[in-house]
C-alpha cells in the first residue's frame, strides 16, 4: 500500500472555496463597496454594472456588499449552531459511551431518538414563534437538531475505542472513565467530528436559508444570503439575478464545506492512510 | 391597466365584436386567493379570506356593499327610518329561500341579529350591533329594528359581512356547511386546497352567470406568479407580489386591474409611552417618512399617499398630506426640541408584505433622522397578543382594512391609544348627525384632528392590485370590503 | 513437468516494488510450503497467480500453470480458471465468507458459476462436498449462515467452496493462522486428505516453520519479495544453506537465557475467583442473561517467578488477566497483592496496579496514536497520585524506561506509528516498567510478532526478569513460548484451570486429556527437524 | 418474538408519552392566543371570553393535557379551533396528500441513488464516477425551495407540462400524480444525492471486503461479485438512510408543499401554528413522531430482512 496522503482536488477545491467566504466575511466586517443599511429605492433592481459588479436588489442595495456581510451571517449561524451541537453533543455521547448500557446511557440514546423523532422544521417554527424570529433563534433552533448527530456519532465511535488496549493501558495506569474521556476518546474521535462539523455546517447554512424562506431568519437590516434568496424569489421573472446571485452563493459555499468534508474524511480514513509500517 | 369602467366597456365591444359564434362559453372561473380561510362561517371569525370567498356569493345580509362602496339593498327590498333615526323598518324580499330549501323568514332576521349582539356571541365585530336595542318580527316580511341612540352608519353597518343573515337550523353548521342565500352554494371544501361553489338554480334575484367557482388558496408569491403563468388561475383579485405585476400586465393573456380599498397603512405609534408620547416626536417621526419611496419601494408603486387616517376615493376624504411632508431636517430640529437624542424604538411587524417591506424603508429613513430602531418580525398571532392586545409596542406598520373606520381613534383603550376627547366629541354629533353634507364636514374635522395631533404617521392607501384573464368580465375594480363578489361575473369569449 | 511455474515473477504496487524476481514451481500431487515473515510478499503471490491485485499493481515474468501462460490470459478466461482449475483459501475465517449467504448456497455459487446448474442440483452437490470437509448436513445443516458457525466450521466451508470441483492446485493462505491449535490440527488434517483424495497440488503458504515440516513436500523460503532457498522441507531444515533461512530457524527455535529463581514467598494469590459477563438481553423483560467466563480459579504466584497461563480462545485466560489486574471485578473471590486486596467490593485497584502492569497483545492498538512517547510511558506515573514526580524526574524516568528496553530516549518525542511492531512492544514493557512494578502480566504479548522479533522480545523479557526480579505472567495460546520462558504453568480450559506444574513437566507429560491434546496437536518443527532443540 | 414485540412498544410508547409532554409544554409557552387570533382587530372581550369557554382553553393545564391524551387514546383528536372539523379528519386528508408523496419521493430517489450509485462504484474514480459524484455534490448544496422554483419555472410556466401547483384530489389518479411529480422531484434530488453517494461509499467498503476476494476467487466476475455479494452487504446503511429520508420527507416538505402550495401536512401544521390552532400542531406532531417511531421499527425488521445476524437473539 501506498504510503502518505496525496493531496485530493476535492480537499483543495474545499478548502478554497471555504477560505474564500471566510476572507468575504471577515473583509466584510472592515470594507463593503456600498453601506447595506442604505436604501436607494431609485436604484433598484439594476443588473450588474460597474458601480454594483452583482447589480442591486429591490431596495437598491448594493448585492456584492450584501453577499459579503451576508457571508457573515451565514457562517455565524452556522459556527454558533453547529458549536452549539458539539458542545452538548459531545459531552453527552462520551458520557454515554463511557458508561455504555447504564442508565444515563440509555438516557441519552432515547432522548436523541425523540429529538430525532420530533419534525425539524416545525420544530424550528415553534421556537421562533415562542422567542420571535431572529439569528439568535435560528440558531437555537438549528443547533437543537444538531446535538444527537454529534451525540450519536461521538457515542458510536467512543464505543469503537472502549475496548481497545490503550483505554485497558489508561486504566491501568489508575485513570478514570472522566480523565479517559478526554485525553484518550477525545483526541481519537476529534477526526470524525472535525468532518461532520463540516458537513452539518454546510447543512447549517442551508437550514438557516429554509428558516429564512419562510421567514424565521435573520431579522433585517442585518443581510443574510437565506433571507436574500428568499426575499428575491417573487423577482426571479423581473431581475433574476437577484434571485440566483445569493442562491449560487449558498450552492457554492455548501458544496465547498461538502468538499473539504470529503476531503478531510479521505485523509483522516485510516483505510486511506499509509498501511502499517 | 385600467382604472375605470368605460375601459371595461370598450374592450367588452371588442371582444365581442371579434367572437366567434357557436364557441362554447366558459362558465366557470378559478380564483386565486392569499389566505384559506380558516371556516365558512363570517359571523363568528374576523378573517378576511371567508368574505373573500362567501360575502355576496354565499351569505347576504339585510343591505349589501357595491363594488364601488355604495349601499345597496340585499334581502331587504327596501326600508323606512324613523325621523328621529332610531326606527329602521325592512321589508324584506318575497321568495328568498335558504341553499337548503328554507324560506327566508323575518324571524330569520330577529335570530341572526340577536345571535350576534347576544352575550355569548363570539362575532367578530360585535360593535356594529352595539347600538341595537331590539329587533322584531312585524310579519314574515317585516323586521323592525330599534336602535337605542341615532346610527348615522346603520344601514352600512348591515353590510358587512359579519352581519349576514343566517338562519336557526343551520347557524352552527355554517363554519364546514354553510348555507346562505346567496346566488351560489356551497359545494366542496378541500381544505388546504380549495373551495367551489356551484350556482344555485333556485336564486331569489338575477342568477349568477357562472356555474361554478374555485377558490384556490396560494399563499407564496412566487406560486401566485406561477400558477398565473401557467393559466393554472384566472384571477388573483388581491396579488401577492406587486413586483410580477408589470411582468403578467405586459403579457396579452391577462391584465392588471388597480382599484382601491379600505385599507390604510399607517406606522403606529404607541401614544402612551415615553417619548412618543411627545407630539413633537411623533411629528418627528411623520415628517422623517418619505411615502413615496415607501410605495415604490415596498409596493412597487401601487398605493396612494394618505395624510390621515381616512380612504381618498370617499367624498369627504381631505388631502393633508402636506401637514407631513417629507422633511428630515424638520424631524432632527423637533427632536432636538423635543430633547430627544440616541432615541432606539422597536418596530413590529406583521407578515404582509407591505409591513415586512415598508418597514425596512422606514426603519432606514428613521435612522436618517436619527432614530435607530429594532425591527421585530411577528406572526399575526403574536402582533394580535403583543402589539393589538397587550399594546407592548413602539411602533407597528399595519393597514387597517375596514370601512370607515376612523372611529377606533375615539377608543381610549385602542393599542395606540389615542381617544382624546375633542375627537370624542366629534365622533358622538356626527353619529347623531343624518344630513350628508354635515355629515362629510364633521368627517373632515375628525381627520384633521388625528392628523394635526400626529397620533400616528398616514403613509398610503392599500391599493387592490389584481391580475386576471383579459376575458374575465365582472370582478370588481375597488374593494369596499374584502370580497370577492362573483355574481356579476362572466366570460367574454 | 509441473503444474505452477512462477519464473521471475515480479509485481509492483503503485511504483512500490512488491515482489523482485519470485521463481518457484509445484509438481502435480505436491504440497510446496511458502515460508516468510510479514511483508515477504507470500500472500502477494498467491493473488498474483490468480491475477487477483489490488488497484495499480503491475505484474512481470511469467506464470505457467497446467501449461499455459496465466498471464496472457484475459479477465474472461481467467474467470473460468479461478474456482475451477486453482482454488484458494485464505487466512480470516471470519470475514472471508459472505455473512447474507447461507453457506450452502456459497458452496453451490462455485458449482453454478462454472457449470451452470441451477441452484437445486448445485445445493445438493455441495452439501455432499460439506460433508467431504467434515460438515454433514446432520450436523451442520447448508441453510446456516456463517455466523452460526465457529471458526473451524467456517474455515471448513471456505475449503469446500475452493475444492467444490476438484482444481489441479489449491492455494491455502495462512489456512489455520486464525485458529486455535487443536482446530489448526484437524484442518491441516483435512487439507492433507483432500490433496490425497483430490490428487490436488497444495501451494501452503505460513509463516510458520513447524506447520511446513509437517505438511510440506518442498518448501520455499521468502523473504523481501524474493525466494532465497528452495528444496525440500527435510533438507531445507535440517541444513538450511542460506543465512536467512539459518536465522528464521534459529529464531524460531530460540529459548532466552533466563535464570529461574522462584522465591518462596507468595506475591500474587488468586482464590476463588468467579468473573461472569452478562449477555445482551433479549427483550426488555427477559430475564438477564450471562456467561461464566472465570469458573472459582485459584492459584499463587511467587515473587521473581515466571508464570505461564495456556488455554484456546474462550477458555477464560483474557478474563482471568483482567480480574487480576482489576480491569473487570470478580463476582465472587478475591485477588491480593500484599496488603492490597480486590474482591466484588470496591476498592483495592489503583493501590494494586502500582505493583502490577500489563503489556497487551496488539502492538498497533495498545498506545493512544495522539500522544507522544514519553507521554505514552509516562501514563503510569498517574498511578503515584501525589507522589507524581515533576517533569525532571519524569523524563528521566521515562529515559530510563526506554533504555531498559533498548529504545533511544532520543525517539521520545516521536508519535507511535513512527516505530515498528517489535519496538512497540519494546515501549509498551517500558509504559509497564516505569511504576517499578513487582509483576507483568504478558497479555499473548509476542503472539502478533514475526518469529525474529518474537525471539528479541522474549530476550528482553529474560533480561527483565533476570535484573529486576519481575514476576510474569505470561498468558499466551503458543506452547513454544510458554515453554521458553515459564518456570510454572497453568492449563485452562471452558473457565477453570484444569492443569497445574512446572513447564517442563506439563508439556513434555501431560496428564489432563485437553493438555495432551494440545500437547500434540501443536506442529514442532523440533519433530521434523529431528528433535535437535528438544 | 412476542416478547421483543413486547419490549419495543413499550419502549415506543413511552417514547410517544415523553414527546407528547414536550409538544405540549412547547404549545403551552406559545404566545399568541387562539381566540383573539379567530376575532381579530375588533373583538369585544366579551366575545374574546365567550369563544376562550367554547373551545376549552379556560381549562386548567393537566385537565387539557390529560383530555387531549386520553381523546387521542380514543383515536379522538378533538377538534379544530379554526377549521371547526375533526382533527382526525383533516390530519387524514392531508396525509393522503403527504404520504404518497413522501413514498413517491422516496422511490424516485431510490431508483436513481441505487443505480448511479452502483455505476459510480463499479467505475471507481472513472469518468462516470466522477461525473455522478460531481451531480451528487450539487444536488446536496441545492436549497430545496430555490431548485423548486427552478422546477416551476421551466416545466409550468415555461413548458407547461405540469401545473405549478395544487391537488386535484385521488378522484382523477392519474391527475393526482401528475400534480405531485414535481413536488416529488424537488424534493427527491437532494436525497438521492445523499443516497447515491451513501451507495457508493457503502458498495466501495463492501467491494474491500475478504469475502468479495473470496468469491472473485471462485471464479465471479467483478460484476458478478458486485452484483451478488456486495450490494446485498451493502443495502444495510442504505436502508438506515432510505427509514430517516422517509421520516424527513413525511414531515419536511413544509417548504415544497408552500412552493407548490400542496394541502399537506407540513402546510397544515405551518397554518396551524400561525393561526394557534394549537390542537391540530400538536396532533399533527404527534403523528408526525410516531411515524418516525413506526419507521425506525420498521428499518430494525428490514435489517433483519436482509440480514441473519441480526435475526438471531430473537426467541
Amino acid at each position: 500500500m501506498k504510503k502518505g496522503t496525496r493531496l485530493q482536488p476535492n480537499l483543495l477545491i474545499g478548502a478554497a472555496i471555504s477560505l474564500l467566504v471566510l476572507a468575504m466575511a471577515l473583509l466584510s466586517l472592515v470594507w463593503t463597496p456600498f453601506d447595506v443599511t442604505v436604501l436607494v429605492v431609485g436604484d433598484r433592481l439594476q443588473p450588474p454594472n460597474g458601480t454594483h459588479w452583482l447589480g442591486t436588489d429591490h431596495f437598491g442595495r448594493d448585492i456584492f456588499s450584501m453577499i459579503l456581510v451576508g457571508a457573515r451571517t451565514s457562517i455565524a449561524v452556522a459556527v454558533v449552531a453547529v458549536g452549539l451541537g458539539i458542545g452538548l453533543g459531545v459531552p453527552l455521547g462520551l458520557a454515554a459511551a463511557a458508561n455504555a448500557g447504564s442508565l444515563l446511557d440509555d438516557l441519552v440514546m432515547r432522548g436523541n431518538d425523540i429529538v430525532f423523532a420530533f419534525p425539524a422544521l416545525i420544530i424550528a417554527i415553534l421556537i421562533t414563534a415562542i422567542f420571535g424570529p431572529g439569528a439568535i433563534n435560528a440558531i437555537v433552533a438549528i443547533g437543537i437538531f444538531n446535538i444527537p448527530v454529534f451525540a450519536r456519532l461521538t457515542r458510536g465511535s467512543a464505543l469503537a475505542l472502549w475496548p481497545r488496549d490503550f483505554i485497558k493501558a489508561a486504566r491501568l495506569a489508575g485513570k478514570g472513565r472522566v480523565l479517559i474521556s478526554i485525553e484518550h476518546i477525545l483526541p481519537n474521535v476529534a477526526n470524525t467530528l472535525i468532518v461532520q462539523a463540516t458537513i452539518q455546517f454546510s447543512l447549517a447554512i442551508l437550514a438557516e436559508a429554509g428558516l429564512a424562506y419562510v421567514g424565521l431568519g435573520a431579522q433585517p437590516p442585518m443581510p443574510s444570503w437565506g433571507r436574500m434568496l428568499a426575499e428575491a424569489q417573487t423577482m426571479i421573472a423581473l431581475a433574476p439575478h437577484v434571485a440566483i446571485i445569493p442562491g449560487l452563493a449558498i450552492v457554492v459555499t455548501v458544496l465547498g464545506l461538502n468538499l473539504l468534508g470529503d476531503g478531510l474524511r479521505d485523509i483522516f480514513d485510516p483505510r486511506m492512510r499509509g498501511r502499517r509500517p | 391597466m385600467r382604472h375605470g369602467g368605460s375601459l371595461v366597456l370598450a374592450s367588452l365591444a371588442l371582444v365581442l365584436a371579434m367572437t366567434a359564434p357557436g364557441a362554447a362559453q366558459r362558465t366557470d372561473v378559478v380564483v386565486g386567493l392569499v389566505l384559506e380561510p380558516p371556516h365558512l362561517d363570517p359571523t363568528s371569525n374576523a378573517a378576511a379570506a371567508i368574505d373573500e370567498v362567501v360575502y355576496a356569493n354565499l351569505f347576504e345580509g339585510l343591505t349589501r356593499f357595491g363594488a364601488n362602496g355604495d349601499i345597496l339593498p340585499a334581502l331587504a327590498e327596501s326600508w323606512d327610518i324613523s325621523p328621529d333615526g332610531l326606527t329602521y323598518r325592512f321589508t324584506l324580499h318575497d321568495g328568498v329561500t335558504f341553499h337548503d330549501g328554507a324560506a327566508l323568514t323575518a324571524a330569520d332576521v330577529v335570530f341572526s341579529l340577536d345571535r350576534a349582539r347576544a352575550g355569548d356571541s363570539v362575532n367578530a365585530q360585535k360593535f356594529l350591533f352595539a347600538d341595537i336595542e331590539a329587533v322584531v318580527a312585524e310579519d314574515d316580511r317585516t323586521v323592525v329594528v330599534t336602535l337605542a341612540r341615532p346610527n348615522g352608519n346603520f344601514l352600512f353597518n348591515m353590510a358587512w359581512g359579519d352581519a349576514v343573515i343566517v338562519a336557526e337550523a343551520s347557524a352552527g353548521t355554517n363554519a364546514t356547511q354553510p348555507i346562505g342565500t346567496g346566488p351560489f352554494r356551497f359545494e366542496t371544501w378541500r381544505q388546504g386546497d380549495s373551495v367551489t361553489l356551484v350556482r344555485n338554480p333556485s336564486y331569489w334575484g338575477e342568477p349568477a352567470r357562472l356555474e361554478r367557482a374555485t377558490f384556490r388558496f396560494i399563499s407564496d408569491p412566487t406560486a401566485a406568479f406561477a400558477a398565473m403563468m401557467a393559466e393554472d388561475v384566472d384571477t388573483f383579485p388581491v396579488f401577492p407580489a406587486p413586483e410580477t405585476l408589470s411582468i403578467l400586465d405586459a403579457d396579452p393573456r391577462f391584465e392588471t386591474v388597480v382599484g382601491t380599498t379600505e385599507g390604510e397603512t399607517i406606522l403606529a405609534m404607541n401614544n402612551r409611552r415615553e417619548p412618543l408620547d411627545d407630539i413633537r416626536v411623533r411629528e418627528a417621526i411623520a415628517h422623517a417618512i418619505d411615502r413615496q419611496t415607501i410605495i415604490d419601494g415596498a409596493m412597487f408603486g401601487y398605493g396612494t399617499p394618505i395624510g390621515t387616517h381616512f380612504a381618498p376615493h370617499h367624498p369627504a376624504y381631505v388631502d393633508l398630506t402636506g401637514l407631513s411632508a417629507h422633511d428630515p431636517a424638520r424631524a432632527r430640529d423637533l427632536l432636538s426640541e423635543a430633547g430627544v437624542e440616541g432615541l432606539r424604538l422597536s418596530l413590529a411587524l406583521p407578515p404582509p408584505v407591505y409591513a415586512r417591506r415598508g418597514g425596512e424603508i422606514i426603519a432606514a429613513q428613521l435612522r436618517d433622522v436619527g432614530i435607530e430602531t429594532d425591527i421585530v418580525n411577528l406572526e399575526w398571532a403574536q402582533w394580535l397578543e403583543q402589539v393589538f392586545g397587550n399594546a407592548d409596542f413602539d411602533l407597528t406598520v399595519i393597514s387597517h382594512t375596514e370601512p370607515m373606520d376612523i372611529e377606533i381613534y375615539g377608543r381610549e383603550d385602542y393599542y395606540f391609544g389615542y381617544g382624546a376627547p375633542e375627537f370624542q366629541a366629534l365622533w358622538d354629533e356626527l353619529n347623531l348627525t343624518l344630513d350628508p353634507d354635515r355629515r362629510n364636514a364633521l368627517l373632515g374635522d375628525l381627520q384633521r384632528n388625528i392628523s394635526e395631533n400626529f397620533v400616528n404617521a398616514y403613509i398610503f392607501q392599500l391599493a387592490k392590485a389584481g391580475v386576471q384573464n383579459v376575458d374575465l368580465e365582472g370582478m370588481w375594480i375597488n374593494a369596499p370590503t374584502q370580497a370577492t363578489d362573483l355574481t356579476q361575473v362572466y366570460w367574454a369569449d | 513437468m509441473s503444474l505452477l511455474t512462477l519464473d521471475h515473477a515480479g509485481l509492483t504496487i503503485d511504483d512500490h516494488r512488491i515482489l523482485d524476481g519470485v521463481s518457484l514451481s509445484v509438481a502435480q500431487g505436491e504440497v510446496l510450503g511458502l515460508v516468510g515473515e510479514s511483508g515477504s510478499g507470500k500472500s502477494l503471490t498467491a493473488l498474483s497467480i490468480l491475477n487477483l491485485l489490488p488497484r495499480g499493481a503491475r505484474l512481470s515474468g511469467r506464470i505457467d500453470f497446467d501449461g499455459t501462460a496465466l498471464s496472457a490470459l484475459s479477465e474472461r478466461e481467467m474467470t473460468r480458471r479461478r474456482g475451477a482449475e486453482i482454488g484458494m483459501i485464505f487466512q480470516e475465517p471470519m470475514t472471508a465468507l459472505n455473512p447474507l449467504m447461507t453457506i450452502g448456497d456459497q458452496v453451490a455459487e462455485t458449482i453454478r458459476i462454472h457449470k451452470g446448474w441451477g441452484r437445486g442440483r448445485a445445493l445438493r452437490s455441495a452439501g455432499d462436498i460439506l460433508a467431504q470437509v467434515g460438515l454433514p448436513s446432520e450436523k451442520v445443516s447448508p441453510s446456516r449462515y456463517p455466523h452460526e458457525l465457529s471458526g473451524g466450521q467456517r474455515q471448513r466451508v471456505g475449503i469446500a467452496m475452493a475444492v467444490a470441483l476438484g482444481p489441479k492446485l489449491l492455494i491455502a493462505d495462512e489456512p489455520t493462522t486464525a485458529l486455535d491449535v487443536t482446530t489448526q490440527a484437524q484442518i491441516l488434517a483435512l487439507l492433507a486428505e483432500l490433496t490425497k483424495t483430490l490428487d490436488m497440488a497444495l501451494l501452503l503458504i505460513t509463516h510458520d516453520l513447524g506447520i511446513v515440516s509437517s505438511m510440506a513436500d518442498r518448501v520455499a523460503v521468502l523473504h523481501a519479495g524474493r525466494v532465497v532457498e528452495t528444496g525440500p522441507t527435510g533438507a531445507v531444515l535440517a541444513a538450511p544453506r542460506q543465512a536467512y533461512t539459518r536465522q528464521l530457524l534459529a529464531a524460531t527455535l530460540h529459548r532466552p537465557q533466563r535464570i529461574a529463581r522462584a522465591g518462596s514467598d507468595v506475591l500474587l494469590s488468586v482464590e476463588h475467583v468467579v468473573r461472569d459477563y452478562a449477555l445482551p438481553r433479549r427483550g426488555l423483560f427477559a430475564p438477564p442473561q450471562s456467561v461464566r467466563a472465570v469458573d472459582d480459579v485459584s492459584f499463587v504466584i511467587r515473587r521473581g517467578e515466571s508464570v505461564g497461563l495456556v488455554g484456546e480462545s474462550g477458555s477464560g485466560k483474557s478474563s482471568l488477566a483482567r480480574a487480576i489486574v482489576g480491569l473487570d471485578r470478580p463476582q465472587a473471590g478475591r485477588v491480593r497483592m500484599g496488603a492490597v486486596e480486590i474482591g466484588p467490593a470496591g476498592g483495592g485497584t489503583t493501590a494494586i496496579l502500582r505493583d502490577m502492569q500489563m503489556v497487551f497483545q496488539d502492538p498497533y492498538g495498545s498506545f493512544n496514536p495522539r500522544h507522544r512517547v514519553d507521554r505514552l510511558v509516562a501514563e503510569p506515573l498517574h498511578l503515584l497520585g501525589r507522589d507524581r514526580p515533576g517533569a525532571d524526574e519524569r523524563s528521566r524516568r521515562v529515559a530510563a524506561a526506554l533504555e531498559a528496553v533498548g529504545i533511544s530516549p532520543r525517539m521520545a518525542d516521536r508519535y507511535i506509528h513512527e516505530f515498528s511492531g517489535g519496538q512497540r512492544q519494546r515501549i509498551a514493557l517500558a509504559r509497564a516498567l516505569i511504576v517499578e512494578p513487582e509483576l507483568i502480566v504478558l497479555d499473548e504479548a509476542v503472539s502478533a510478532l514475526d518469529v525474529s522479533i518474537r525471539a528479541q522480545i522474549l530476550d528482553l523479557l529474560a533480561d527483565i526478569s533476570n535484573t529486576r526480579g519481575v514476576a510474569l505472567l505470561f498468558i499466551a495460546h503458543d506452547l513454544h513460548v510458554v515453554r521458553a520462558i515459564t518456570d510454572r504453568v497453568l492449563v485452562m480450559k471452558d473457565g477453570r484451570i484444569v492443569e497445574e506444574g512446572e513447564t517442563g513437566d506439563v508439556l513434555s507429560r501431560p496428564r489432563h486429556p485437553y493438555t495432551q491434546a494440545l500437547v500434540a496437536a501443536t506442529p514442532t518443527l523440533a519433530r521434523a527437524a529431528g528433535g535437535e532443540a528438544g | 418474538m412476542t416478547r421483543f414485540v413486547l419490549g419495543r412498544v413499550t419502549m415506543m410508547l413511552a417514547s410517544l408519552l415523553v414527546a407528547s409532554i414536550v409538544i405540549f409544554l412547547v404549545l403551552e409557552v406559545l404566545p399568541g392566543d387562539p381566540a383573539a387570533f379567530m376575532l381579530g382587530l375588533n373583538s369585544s372581550a366579551e366575545a374574546l371570553q365567550a369563544l376562550r369557554e367554547q373551545l376549552g382553553l379556560n381549562q386548567p393545564v393537566l385537565a387539557r393535557y390529560g383530555a387531549w391524551l386520553s381523546g387521542m387514546v380514543r383515536g379522538d383528536f378533538g377538534i379544530s379551533y379554526t377549521y371547526r372539523v375533526p382533527v382526525a379528519g383533516l390530519i387524514a386528508d392531508r396525509l393522503w396528500v403527504s404520504l404518497p408523496l413522501a413514498i413517491y419521493a422516496l422511490t424516485l430517489s431510490t431508483l436513481i441513488a441505487i443505480p448511479v450509485g452502483l455505476l459510480a462504484a463499479a467505475n471507481r474514480n472513472g469518468a462516470v464516477d466522477l461525473g455522478a459524484m460531481g451531480l451528487a455534490q450539487i444536488g446536496i448544496a441545492l436549497p430545496n425551495f430555490w431548485f423548486a422554483m427552478l422546477l416551476v419555472l421551466v416545466f409550468s410556466v415555461g413548458l407547461r407540462w405540469f401545473s405549478s401547483g395544487g391537488f386535484p384530489g385521488w378522484e382523477d389518479p392519474g391527475a393526482a400524480m401528475a400534480a405531485l411529480t414535481l413536488p416529488a422531484i424537488a424534493l427527491a434530488l437532494p436525497q438521492a444525492s445523499i443516497l447515491a453517494r451513501i451507495m457508493r461509499s457503502s458498495l466501495i467498503d463492501a467491494l474491500e471486503e475478504d469475502y468479495v476476494r473470496t468469491a472473485r476467487a471462485k471464479g465471479l466476475t467483478r460484476t458478478q461479485a458486485l452484483i451478488r455479494h456486495a450490494l446485498r452487504n451493502a443495502l444495510i446503511p442504505v436502508i438506515t438512510i432510505m427509514g430517516l429520508q422517509f421520516s424527513f420527507l413525511l414531515a419536511g416538505a413544509i417548504i415544497i408543499e408552500n412552493v407548490f402550495y400542496l394541502p399537506g401536512l407540513g402546510r397544515l401544521a405551518f397554518q396551524a401554528i400561525s393561526a394557534r390552532d394549537l390542537i391540530v400542531v400538536r396532533s399533527v406532531v404527534m403523528i408526525l413522531v410516531f411515524a418516525v417511531i413506526v419507521v425506525t421499527f420498521l428499518v430494525d425488521i428490514a435489517y433483519a430482512l436482509v440480514d441473519p445476524r441480526l435475526r438471531q437473539g430473537r426467541p
